[in-house]
Protein backbone atom coordinates (compact mmCIF):
# COMPACT_ATOMS: atom_id res chain seq x y z
CA UNK A 1 0.00 0.00 0.00
CA UNK A 2 1.03 3.69 -0.78
CA UNK A 3 -0.48 6.98 0.34
CA UNK A 4 1.62 10.42 -0.74
CA UNK A 5 0.75 13.37 -0.90
CA UNK A 6 2.53 15.82 -3.61
CA UNK A 7 3.08 19.01 -4.65
CA UNK A 8 4.37 18.41 -7.74
CA UNK A 9 1.96 17.51 -10.85
CA UNK A 10 2.40 13.68 -11.53
CA UNK A 11 1.64 11.03 -14.19
CA UNK A 12 -0.74 8.91 -13.36
CA UNK A 13 0.46 6.11 -15.82
CA UNK A 14 3.88 7.00 -15.06
CA UNK A 15 3.21 6.22 -11.72
CA UNK A 16 1.10 3.37 -11.63
CA UNK A 17 4.48 1.65 -14.07
CA UNK A 18 6.57 2.41 -11.59
CA UNK A 19 4.45 1.47 -8.44
CA UNK A 20 3.64 -1.88 -10.30
CA UNK A 21 7.21 -2.65 -11.33
CA UNK A 22 8.15 -2.43 -7.16
CA UNK A 23 6.75 -5.49 -7.24
CA UNK A 24 4.02 -4.72 -4.50
CA UNK A 25 1.77 -6.98 -6.05
CA UNK A 26 2.33 -10.56 -7.75
CA UNK A 27 1.87 -10.01 -11.38
CA UNK A 28 0.07 -13.11 -12.21
CA UNK A 29 -2.71 -13.19 -8.72
CA UNK A 30 -4.19 -10.42 -8.60
CA UNK A 31 -6.40 -10.39 -11.67
CA UNK A 32 -8.27 -7.28 -11.32
CA UNK A 33 -7.14 -3.84 -11.35
CA UNK A 34 -9.74 -0.67 -11.02
CA UNK A 35 -8.90 2.87 -10.73
CA UNK A 36 -9.83 6.17 -10.95
CA UNK A 37 -8.24 9.50 -11.84
CA UNK A 38 -9.73 13.31 -11.04
CA UNK A 39 -8.66 16.05 -13.19
CA UNK A 40 -8.85 19.68 -12.77
CA UNK A 41 -11.46 21.09 -15.04
CA UNK A 42 -11.37 24.49 -16.12
CA UNK A 43 -15.27 25.10 -15.32
CA UNK A 44 -17.41 24.94 -12.18
CA UNK A 45 -20.66 26.32 -11.77
CA UNK A 46 -20.67 28.01 -14.70
CA UNK A 47 -17.37 29.87 -14.32
CA UNK A 48 -14.36 29.51 -15.97
CA UNK A 49 -11.48 28.68 -13.50
CA UNK A 50 -7.80 29.21 -14.30
CA UNK A 51 -6.50 27.49 -11.76
CA UNK A 52 -6.82 26.00 -8.11
CA UNK A 53 -4.90 25.72 -4.43
CA UNK A 54 -5.17 22.90 -2.83
CA UNK A 55 -4.73 23.25 0.85
CA UNK A 56 -4.84 20.31 2.93
CA UNK A 57 -4.09 19.60 7.12
CA UNK A 58 -0.76 17.65 7.25
CA UNK A 59 -0.58 14.80 9.63
CA UNK A 60 -4.43 13.86 9.61
CA UNK A 61 -4.68 13.84 5.54
CA UNK A 62 -2.08 10.90 5.57
CA UNK A 63 -3.74 9.44 8.49
CA UNK A 64 -7.24 9.28 7.29
CA UNK A 65 -6.17 8.71 3.61
CA UNK A 66 -4.78 5.54 5.33
CA UNK A 67 -7.57 4.31 7.51
CA UNK A 68 -9.71 4.64 4.36
CA UNK A 69 -7.49 2.28 2.39
CA UNK A 70 -7.19 -0.37 5.27
CA UNK A 71 -10.92 0.12 5.39
CA UNK A 72 -11.40 -0.78 1.35
CA UNK A 73 -8.72 -3.63 1.90
CA UNK A 74 -10.82 -5.17 4.76
CA UNK A 75 -14.45 -4.68 3.41
CA UNK A 76 -13.41 -5.45 -0.09
CA UNK A 77 -10.83 -8.48 0.53
CA UNK A 78 -8.39 -6.17 -1.71
CA UNK A 79 -4.45 -7.23 -2.31
CA UNK A 80 -3.16 -3.72 -2.78
CA UNK A 81 -4.18 -0.02 -3.00
CA UNK A 82 -2.23 3.11 -4.10
CA UNK A 83 -3.19 6.74 -3.52
CA UNK A 84 -1.57 9.87 -4.68
CA UNK A 85 -2.90 13.59 -3.68
CA UNK A 86 -1.97 16.72 -5.03
CA UNK A 87 -1.45 19.85 -2.81
CA UNK A 88 -0.62 23.20 -3.62
CA UNK A 89 -1.11 25.14 -6.70
CA UNK A 90 -2.95 23.10 -9.41
CA UNK A 91 -3.54 24.01 -13.47
CA UNK A 92 -6.46 22.75 -15.24
CA UNK A 93 -5.72 19.36 -17.01
CA UNK A 94 -3.38 18.58 -13.88
CA UNK A 95 -4.33 15.30 -11.85
CA UNK A 96 -5.74 16.01 -8.69
CA UNK A 97 -6.12 12.33 -7.71
CA UNK A 98 -5.10 8.77 -8.52
CA UNK A 99 -6.34 5.85 -6.46
CA UNK A 100 -5.95 2.30 -7.87
CA UNK A 101 -6.88 -1.46 -6.20
CA UNK A 102 -5.61 -4.50 -7.28
CA UNK A 103 -8.03 -7.51 -6.49
CA UNK A 104 -8.34 -11.29 -7.33
CA UNK A 105 -12.48 -10.06 -8.57
CA UNK A 106 -13.63 -7.62 -10.73
CA UNK A 107 -16.15 -6.65 -8.94
CA UNK A 108 -14.41 -6.39 -5.31
CA UNK A 109 -11.81 -3.99 -7.32
CA UNK A 110 -14.74 -1.69 -8.91
CA UNK A 111 -16.01 -1.25 -5.40
CA UNK A 112 -13.37 -0.92 -3.75
CA UNK A 113 -11.78 1.75 -6.10
CA UNK A 114 -15.39 3.97 -6.04
CA UNK A 115 -15.75 3.86 -1.89
CA UNK A 116 -11.92 4.84 -1.40
CA UNK A 117 -13.34 7.68 -3.76
CA UNK A 118 -16.29 8.46 -1.88
CA UNK A 119 -14.89 8.39 1.77
CA UNK A 120 -12.11 10.48 0.19
CA UNK A 121 -14.26 13.02 -0.96
CA UNK A 122 -16.66 13.51 2.15
CA UNK A 123 -13.63 12.67 4.64
CA UNK A 124 -10.17 13.36 4.27
CA UNK A 125 -9.36 16.94 4.81
CA UNK A 126 -8.20 18.82 1.87
CA UNK A 127 -9.62 21.97 0.74
CA UNK A 128 -9.86 23.54 -2.93
CA UNK A 129 -9.40 27.49 -3.61
CA UNK A 130 -10.56 28.59 -7.57
CA UNK A 131 -9.09 31.02 -9.52
CA UNK A 132 -12.02 32.90 -10.97
CA UNK A 133 -12.18 35.65 -14.05
CA UNK A 134 -10.57 39.02 -13.10
CA UNK A 135 -8.28 37.56 -10.20
CA UNK A 136 -11.44 36.65 -8.16
CA UNK A 137 -10.84 33.82 -5.72
CA UNK A 138 -13.59 31.33 -3.87
CA UNK A 139 -13.65 28.73 -1.83
CA UNK A 140 -15.27 25.64 -3.06
CA UNK A 141 -18.13 25.28 -0.45
CA UNK A 142 -18.76 21.59 -0.62
CA UNK A 143 -17.88 18.34 -3.23
CA UNK A 144 -20.36 16.78 -5.48
CA UNK B 1 2.04 22.24 27.98
CA UNK B 2 -1.00 23.80 26.63
CA UNK B 3 -4.15 23.38 24.06
CA UNK B 4 -3.06 23.75 20.12
CA UNK B 5 -6.03 25.15 18.43
CA UNK B 6 -6.06 25.05 14.12
CA UNK B 7 -7.84 27.00 11.76
CA UNK B 8 -8.26 25.48 7.87
CA UNK B 9 -9.39 26.70 4.60
CA UNK B 10 -12.05 29.51 4.21
CA UNK B 11 -12.14 29.58 8.04
CA UNK B 12 -8.79 30.45 8.74
CA UNK B 13 -8.97 33.37 6.31
CA UNK B 14 -12.70 34.60 8.05
CA UNK B 15 -10.72 34.54 11.45
CA UNK B 16 -7.51 36.15 10.47
CA UNK B 17 -5.39 33.28 11.91
CA UNK B 18 -3.96 29.63 11.30
CA UNK B 19 -3.00 28.45 15.10
CA UNK B 20 -3.17 29.55 18.57
CA UNK B 21 -2.65 28.15 22.13
CA UNK B 22 -4.99 28.15 24.71
CA UNK B 23 -4.56 27.11 28.45
CA UNK B 24 -6.04 23.95 29.29
CA UNK B 25 -7.84 25.63 32.82
CA UNK B 26 -10.12 27.65 30.12
CA UNK B 27 -10.41 24.77 27.40
CA UNK B 28 -11.85 21.73 28.51
CA UNK B 29 -14.12 20.84 25.27
CA UNK B 30 -14.55 21.80 21.71
CA UNK B 31 -16.77 24.65 22.30
CA UNK B 32 -14.74 26.23 24.80
CA UNK B 33 -11.92 26.04 22.52
CA UNK B 34 -13.83 27.75 19.87
CA UNK B 35 -14.65 30.50 21.54
CA UNK B 36 -10.69 30.65 22.45
CA UNK B 37 -10.18 31.16 19.07
CA UNK B 38 -12.92 33.02 17.33
CA UNK B 39 -14.63 34.62 20.40
CA UNK B 40 -18.18 35.34 20.05
CA UNK B 41 -18.64 34.25 16.47
CA UNK B 42 -20.91 31.82 15.75
CA UNK B 43 -19.69 28.03 15.23
CA UNK B 44 -21.44 27.62 11.82
CA UNK B 45 -23.60 24.73 11.30
CA UNK B 46 -20.84 22.97 8.94
CA UNK B 47 -17.88 23.42 10.43
CA UNK B 48 -16.13 19.98 11.52
CA UNK B 49 -13.95 19.39 14.16
CA UNK B 50 -10.91 17.31 14.93
CA UNK B 51 -9.10 16.36 18.45
CA UNK B 52 -5.66 14.84 17.51
CA UNK B 53 -6.58 14.47 13.65
CA UNK B 54 -9.98 12.55 14.68
CA UNK B 55 -13.30 14.11 13.68
CA UNK B 56 -15.37 14.65 17.48
CA UNK B 57 -18.96 15.75 18.22
CA UNK B 58 -19.88 18.76 19.37
CA UNK B 59 -18.90 18.83 23.23
CA UNK B 60 -16.00 16.50 22.84
CA UNK B 61 -14.12 16.84 25.55
CA UNK B 62 -10.42 18.52 24.89
CA UNK B 63 -7.48 17.92 27.65
CA UNK B 64 -4.10 19.54 27.98
CA UNK B 65 -1.68 18.29 25.06
CA UNK B 66 -4.27 18.32 22.40
CA UNK B 67 -4.91 19.51 19.06
CA UNK B 68 -8.40 20.84 18.01
CA UNK B 69 -8.88 21.63 14.27
CA UNK B 70 -11.53 23.83 12.70
CA UNK B 71 -12.17 23.39 9.36
CA UNK B 72 -14.65 23.74 6.65
CA UNK B 73 -16.48 20.79 4.57
CA UNK B 74 -14.00 18.81 2.68
CA UNK B 75 -13.26 19.27 -0.86
CA UNK B 76 -10.69 17.17 -2.03
CA UNK B 77 -10.53 14.61 -4.76
CA UNK C 1 -12.77 6.17 -29.62
CA UNK C 2 -10.79 3.16 -29.35
CA UNK C 3 -11.40 -0.79 -29.96
CA UNK C 4 -8.90 -2.72 -30.32
CA UNK C 5 -8.22 -6.47 -30.69
CA UNK C 6 -4.51 -7.18 -29.95
CA UNK C 7 -2.61 -10.60 -30.54
CA UNK C 8 0.64 -9.19 -28.64
CA UNK C 9 1.50 -8.18 -25.05
CA UNK C 10 0.36 -4.53 -24.21
CA UNK C 11 1.28 -2.13 -21.46
CA UNK C 12 -1.61 -0.49 -19.92
CA UNK C 13 0.27 2.33 -18.84
CA UNK C 14 2.02 3.01 -21.91
CA UNK C 15 -1.14 2.51 -24.26
CA UNK C 16 -3.29 5.23 -22.16
CA UNK C 17 -0.23 7.31 -21.79
CA UNK C 18 -0.75 7.49 -26.14
CA UNK C 19 -4.32 7.88 -26.47
CA UNK C 20 -4.24 10.64 -24.12
CA UNK C 21 -1.25 12.07 -25.93
CA UNK C 22 -3.59 12.23 -29.23
CA UNK C 23 -5.71 14.68 -27.59
CA UNK C 24 -8.82 13.07 -28.23
CA UNK C 25 -10.34 14.22 -25.15
CA UNK C 26 -9.44 17.78 -24.21
CA UNK C 27 -7.35 17.46 -21.09
CA UNK C 28 -8.72 20.36 -19.19
CA UNK C 29 -12.66 19.35 -19.53
CA UNK C 30 -13.53 15.68 -18.45
CA UNK C 31 -12.45 15.79 -14.70
CA UNK C 32 -12.55 11.52 -14.14
CA UNK C 33 -11.29 8.85 -15.46
CA UNK C 34 -12.26 5.29 -14.44
CA UNK C 35 -10.39 2.17 -15.43
CA UNK C 36 -10.11 -1.17 -15.26
CA UNK C 37 -7.52 -3.88 -16.20
CA UNK C 38 -8.06 -7.60 -15.94
CA UNK C 39 -4.90 -9.46 -16.12
CA UNK C 40 -4.33 -13.01 -16.53
CA UNK C 41 -4.22 -14.98 -13.28
CA UNK C 42 -2.28 -18.24 -12.59
CA UNK C 43 -4.87 -19.70 -10.71
CA UNK C 44 -8.82 -20.76 -11.52
CA UNK C 45 -11.22 -23.30 -9.94
CA UNK C 46 -8.93 -24.29 -7.78
CA UNK C 47 -6.42 -25.65 -10.67
CA UNK C 48 -2.79 -23.96 -11.51
CA UNK C 49 -2.87 -22.81 -14.79
CA UNK C 50 0.08 -21.74 -16.98
CA UNK C 51 -1.56 -20.30 -20.09
CA UNK C 52 -4.26 -19.65 -22.18
CA UNK C 53 -5.64 -19.10 -25.50
CA UNK C 54 -8.24 -16.86 -26.14
CA UNK C 55 -10.70 -17.10 -29.13
CA UNK C 56 -12.62 -14.75 -30.66
CA UNK C 57 -15.16 -14.19 -34.03
CA UNK C 58 -13.37 -11.76 -35.79
CA UNK C 59 -15.61 -8.75 -37.18
CA UNK C 60 -18.79 -10.27 -34.91
CA UNK C 61 -16.08 -8.75 -31.87
CA UNK C 62 -15.44 -5.14 -33.19
CA UNK C 63 -18.78 -4.94 -33.93
CA UNK C 64 -20.56 -5.55 -30.33
CA UNK C 65 -17.53 -4.04 -28.85
CA UNK C 66 -18.15 -0.57 -30.50
CA UNK C 67 -22.18 -0.95 -29.51
CA UNK C 68 -21.03 -1.79 -25.72
CA UNK C 69 -19.25 1.38 -25.81
CA UNK C 70 -21.72 3.51 -27.52
CA UNK C 71 -24.31 2.35 -25.36
CA UNK C 72 -22.17 3.22 -22.31
CA UNK C 73 -21.47 6.82 -23.90
CA UNK C 74 -25.32 7.99 -24.22
CA UNK C 75 -26.56 6.15 -20.82
CA UNK C 76 -23.81 7.59 -18.62
CA UNK C 77 -22.64 10.77 -20.81
CA UNK C 78 -18.97 10.25 -21.46
CA UNK C 79 -17.06 11.97 -23.12
CA UNK C 80 -14.79 8.91 -24.96
CA UNK C 81 -13.84 5.36 -24.29
CA UNK C 82 -10.71 3.38 -24.85
CA UNK C 83 -11.52 -0.80 -25.06
CA UNK C 84 -8.44 -3.19 -25.65
CA UNK C 85 -8.62 -6.79 -25.72
CA UNK C 86 -5.92 -9.64 -26.47
CA UNK C 87 -6.50 -12.40 -28.33
CA UNK C 88 -4.44 -15.73 -29.28
CA UNK C 89 -1.98 -17.04 -26.40
CA UNK C 90 -1.48 -14.99 -23.46
CA UNK C 91 0.89 -15.47 -20.50
CA UNK C 92 0.19 -15.38 -16.80
CA UNK C 93 0.42 -11.99 -15.70
CA UNK C 94 -0.03 -10.67 -18.52
CA UNK C 95 -3.25 -7.97 -19.01
CA UNK C 96 -6.22 -9.28 -21.31
CA UNK C 97 -8.46 -6.40 -21.33
CA UNK C 98 -8.18 -2.53 -20.40
CA UNK C 99 -10.99 -0.46 -20.22
CA UNK C 100 -10.75 3.45 -19.63
CA UNK C 101 -13.32 5.99 -19.56
CA UNK C 102 -13.19 9.96 -19.66
CA UNK C 103 -16.07 11.92 -18.33
CA UNK C 104 -17.34 15.35 -16.64
CA UNK C 105 -18.63 13.60 -13.07
CA UNK C 106 -17.15 11.16 -11.09
CA UNK C 107 -19.86 8.52 -10.76
CA UNK C 108 -20.69 8.35 -14.48
CA UNK C 109 -17.48 7.54 -14.74
CA UNK C 110 -17.30 4.64 -13.14
CA UNK C 111 -20.85 3.42 -13.77
CA UNK C 112 -19.41 3.57 -17.23
CA UNK C 113 -16.65 1.28 -16.63
CA UNK C 114 -18.35 -1.36 -14.61
CA UNK C 115 -21.35 -1.32 -17.43
CA UNK C 116 -18.61 -1.80 -20.21
CA UNK C 117 -16.94 -4.81 -18.28
CA UNK C 118 -20.18 -6.16 -17.42
CA UNK C 119 -21.65 -6.06 -21.15
CA UNK C 120 -17.67 -7.20 -22.52
CA UNK C 121 -17.97 -10.31 -20.57
CA UNK C 122 -21.91 -11.00 -21.35
CA UNK C 123 -21.63 -10.32 -24.53
CA UNK C 124 -18.49 -9.96 -26.73
CA UNK C 125 -18.02 -13.51 -28.38
CA UNK C 126 -14.46 -14.30 -26.68
CA UNK C 127 -13.77 -17.58 -25.63
CA UNK C 128 -10.91 -18.58 -22.99
CA UNK C 129 -9.10 -22.32 -23.17
CA UNK C 130 -6.73 -22.83 -20.02
CA UNK C 131 -3.83 -24.94 -19.96
CA UNK C 132 -3.64 -27.33 -16.44
CA UNK C 133 -0.99 -29.39 -14.99
CA UNK C 134 0.22 -32.32 -17.56
CA UNK C 135 -0.65 -30.38 -20.78
CA UNK C 136 -4.44 -30.70 -20.10
CA UNK C 137 -6.45 -28.20 -21.66
CA UNK C 138 -9.92 -26.69 -20.73
CA UNK C 139 -12.24 -24.23 -22.22
CA UNK C 140 -13.76 -21.99 -19.27
CA UNK C 141 -17.33 -22.25 -19.38
CA UNK C 142 -18.65 -19.57 -17.71
CA UNK C 143 -17.68 -15.90 -16.71
CA UNK C 144 -18.34 -14.60 -13.26
CA UNK D 1 -24.81 -17.90 -53.39
CA UNK D 2 -25.28 -20.04 -50.04
CA UNK D 3 -25.50 -19.96 -46.05
CA UNK D 4 -22.02 -19.78 -44.40
CA UNK D 5 -22.44 -21.52 -41.06
CA UNK D 6 -19.58 -21.46 -38.39
CA UNK D 7 -18.72 -23.17 -35.12
CA UNK D 8 -16.33 -21.38 -32.30
CA UNK D 9 -14.55 -22.55 -29.31
CA UNK D 10 -15.60 -25.87 -27.66
CA UNK D 11 -18.56 -26.00 -30.13
CA UNK D 12 -15.94 -25.69 -33.11
CA UNK D 13 -13.83 -28.65 -31.06
CA UNK D 14 -17.11 -31.07 -30.41
CA UNK D 15 -18.11 -31.31 -33.93
CA UNK D 16 -14.26 -30.95 -35.26
CA UNK D 17 -15.43 -28.05 -38.20
CA UNK D 18 -15.33 -24.27 -37.76
CA UNK D 19 -16.95 -23.22 -41.04
CA UNK D 20 -19.27 -25.00 -43.48
CA UNK D 21 -21.56 -23.73 -46.67
CA UNK D 22 -25.27 -24.62 -46.69
CA UNK D 23 -27.58 -24.77 -50.17
CA UNK D 24 -30.61 -21.85 -48.69
CA UNK D 25 -33.30 -24.16 -50.37
CA UNK D 26 -32.05 -27.25 -47.19
CA UNK D 27 -31.97 -23.91 -44.42
CA UNK D 28 -34.65 -21.20 -43.77
CA UNK D 29 -34.04 -21.06 -39.86
CA UNK D 30 -31.39 -21.80 -37.25
CA UNK D 31 -32.38 -24.55 -36.29
CA UNK D 32 -32.32 -25.90 -39.85
CA UNK D 33 -28.57 -24.49 -39.82
CA UNK D 34 -27.71 -26.66 -36.43
CA UNK D 35 -29.16 -30.06 -38.77
CA UNK D 36 -26.79 -28.84 -41.60
CA UNK D 37 -23.62 -28.67 -39.47
CA UNK D 38 -24.43 -30.73 -36.66
CA UNK D 39 -26.54 -33.59 -37.37
CA UNK D 40 -28.74 -35.18 -34.75
CA UNK D 41 -26.33 -33.84 -32.17
CA UNK D 42 -28.68 -31.98 -29.71
CA UNK D 43 -27.52 -28.38 -29.46
CA UNK D 44 -27.82 -28.00 -26.06
CA UNK D 45 -29.39 -25.26 -23.59
CA UNK D 46 -26.37 -23.10 -23.81
CA UNK D 47 -25.49 -22.59 -27.21
CA UNK D 48 -25.67 -19.00 -28.30
CA UNK D 49 -26.70 -18.20 -32.15
CA UNK D 50 -25.45 -15.05 -34.12
CA UNK D 51 -26.87 -14.04 -37.76
CA UNK D 52 -24.74 -11.85 -39.58
CA UNK D 53 -22.88 -11.09 -36.25
CA UNK D 54 -26.05 -10.52 -33.95
CA UNK D 55 -27.73 -12.37 -31.73
CA UNK D 56 -31.19 -14.21 -32.61
CA UNK D 57 -33.44 -15.99 -30.43
CA UNK D 58 -34.33 -19.65 -31.45
CA UNK D 59 -36.34 -19.84 -34.26
CA UNK D 60 -35.24 -16.64 -36.70
CA UNK D 61 -35.31 -17.33 -39.77
CA UNK D 62 -32.39 -17.44 -42.19
CA UNK D 63 -31.80 -16.10 -45.87
CA UNK D 64 -29.39 -16.35 -48.82
CA UNK D 65 -26.27 -15.17 -47.79
CA UNK D 66 -26.30 -14.85 -44.12
CA UNK D 67 -23.85 -15.94 -41.81
CA UNK D 68 -25.11 -18.13 -39.05
CA UNK D 69 -22.76 -18.79 -35.69
CA UNK D 70 -22.84 -21.21 -33.07
CA UNK D 71 -20.60 -20.83 -30.10
CA UNK D 72 -21.03 -21.64 -26.41
CA UNK D 73 -21.07 -19.24 -23.43
CA UNK D 74 -18.90 -16.07 -23.79
CA UNK D 75 -16.02 -15.86 -21.64
CA UNK D 76 -14.17 -12.76 -22.29
CA UNK D 77 -12.61 -9.90 -20.64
Amino acid sequence: MKIEIRDQPFDPWQELSSYQQTGSTAASSYGATALFVGTMRDFNEGDRVHGMTLEHYPGMTEKHLEAICHNAIDRCNLLDALVIHRVGPIEPGEPIVLVAVWSAHRAAAFDACRLIMDDLKSRAPFWKKEELDEGKVRWVDHNT
Amino acid sequence: MSITIRLFASLREQLGTECCQAEPDAVSNVEEAWRAVAGDSPQGENVLVAVNMEYVKPGAAVKDGDEVAFFPPVTGG
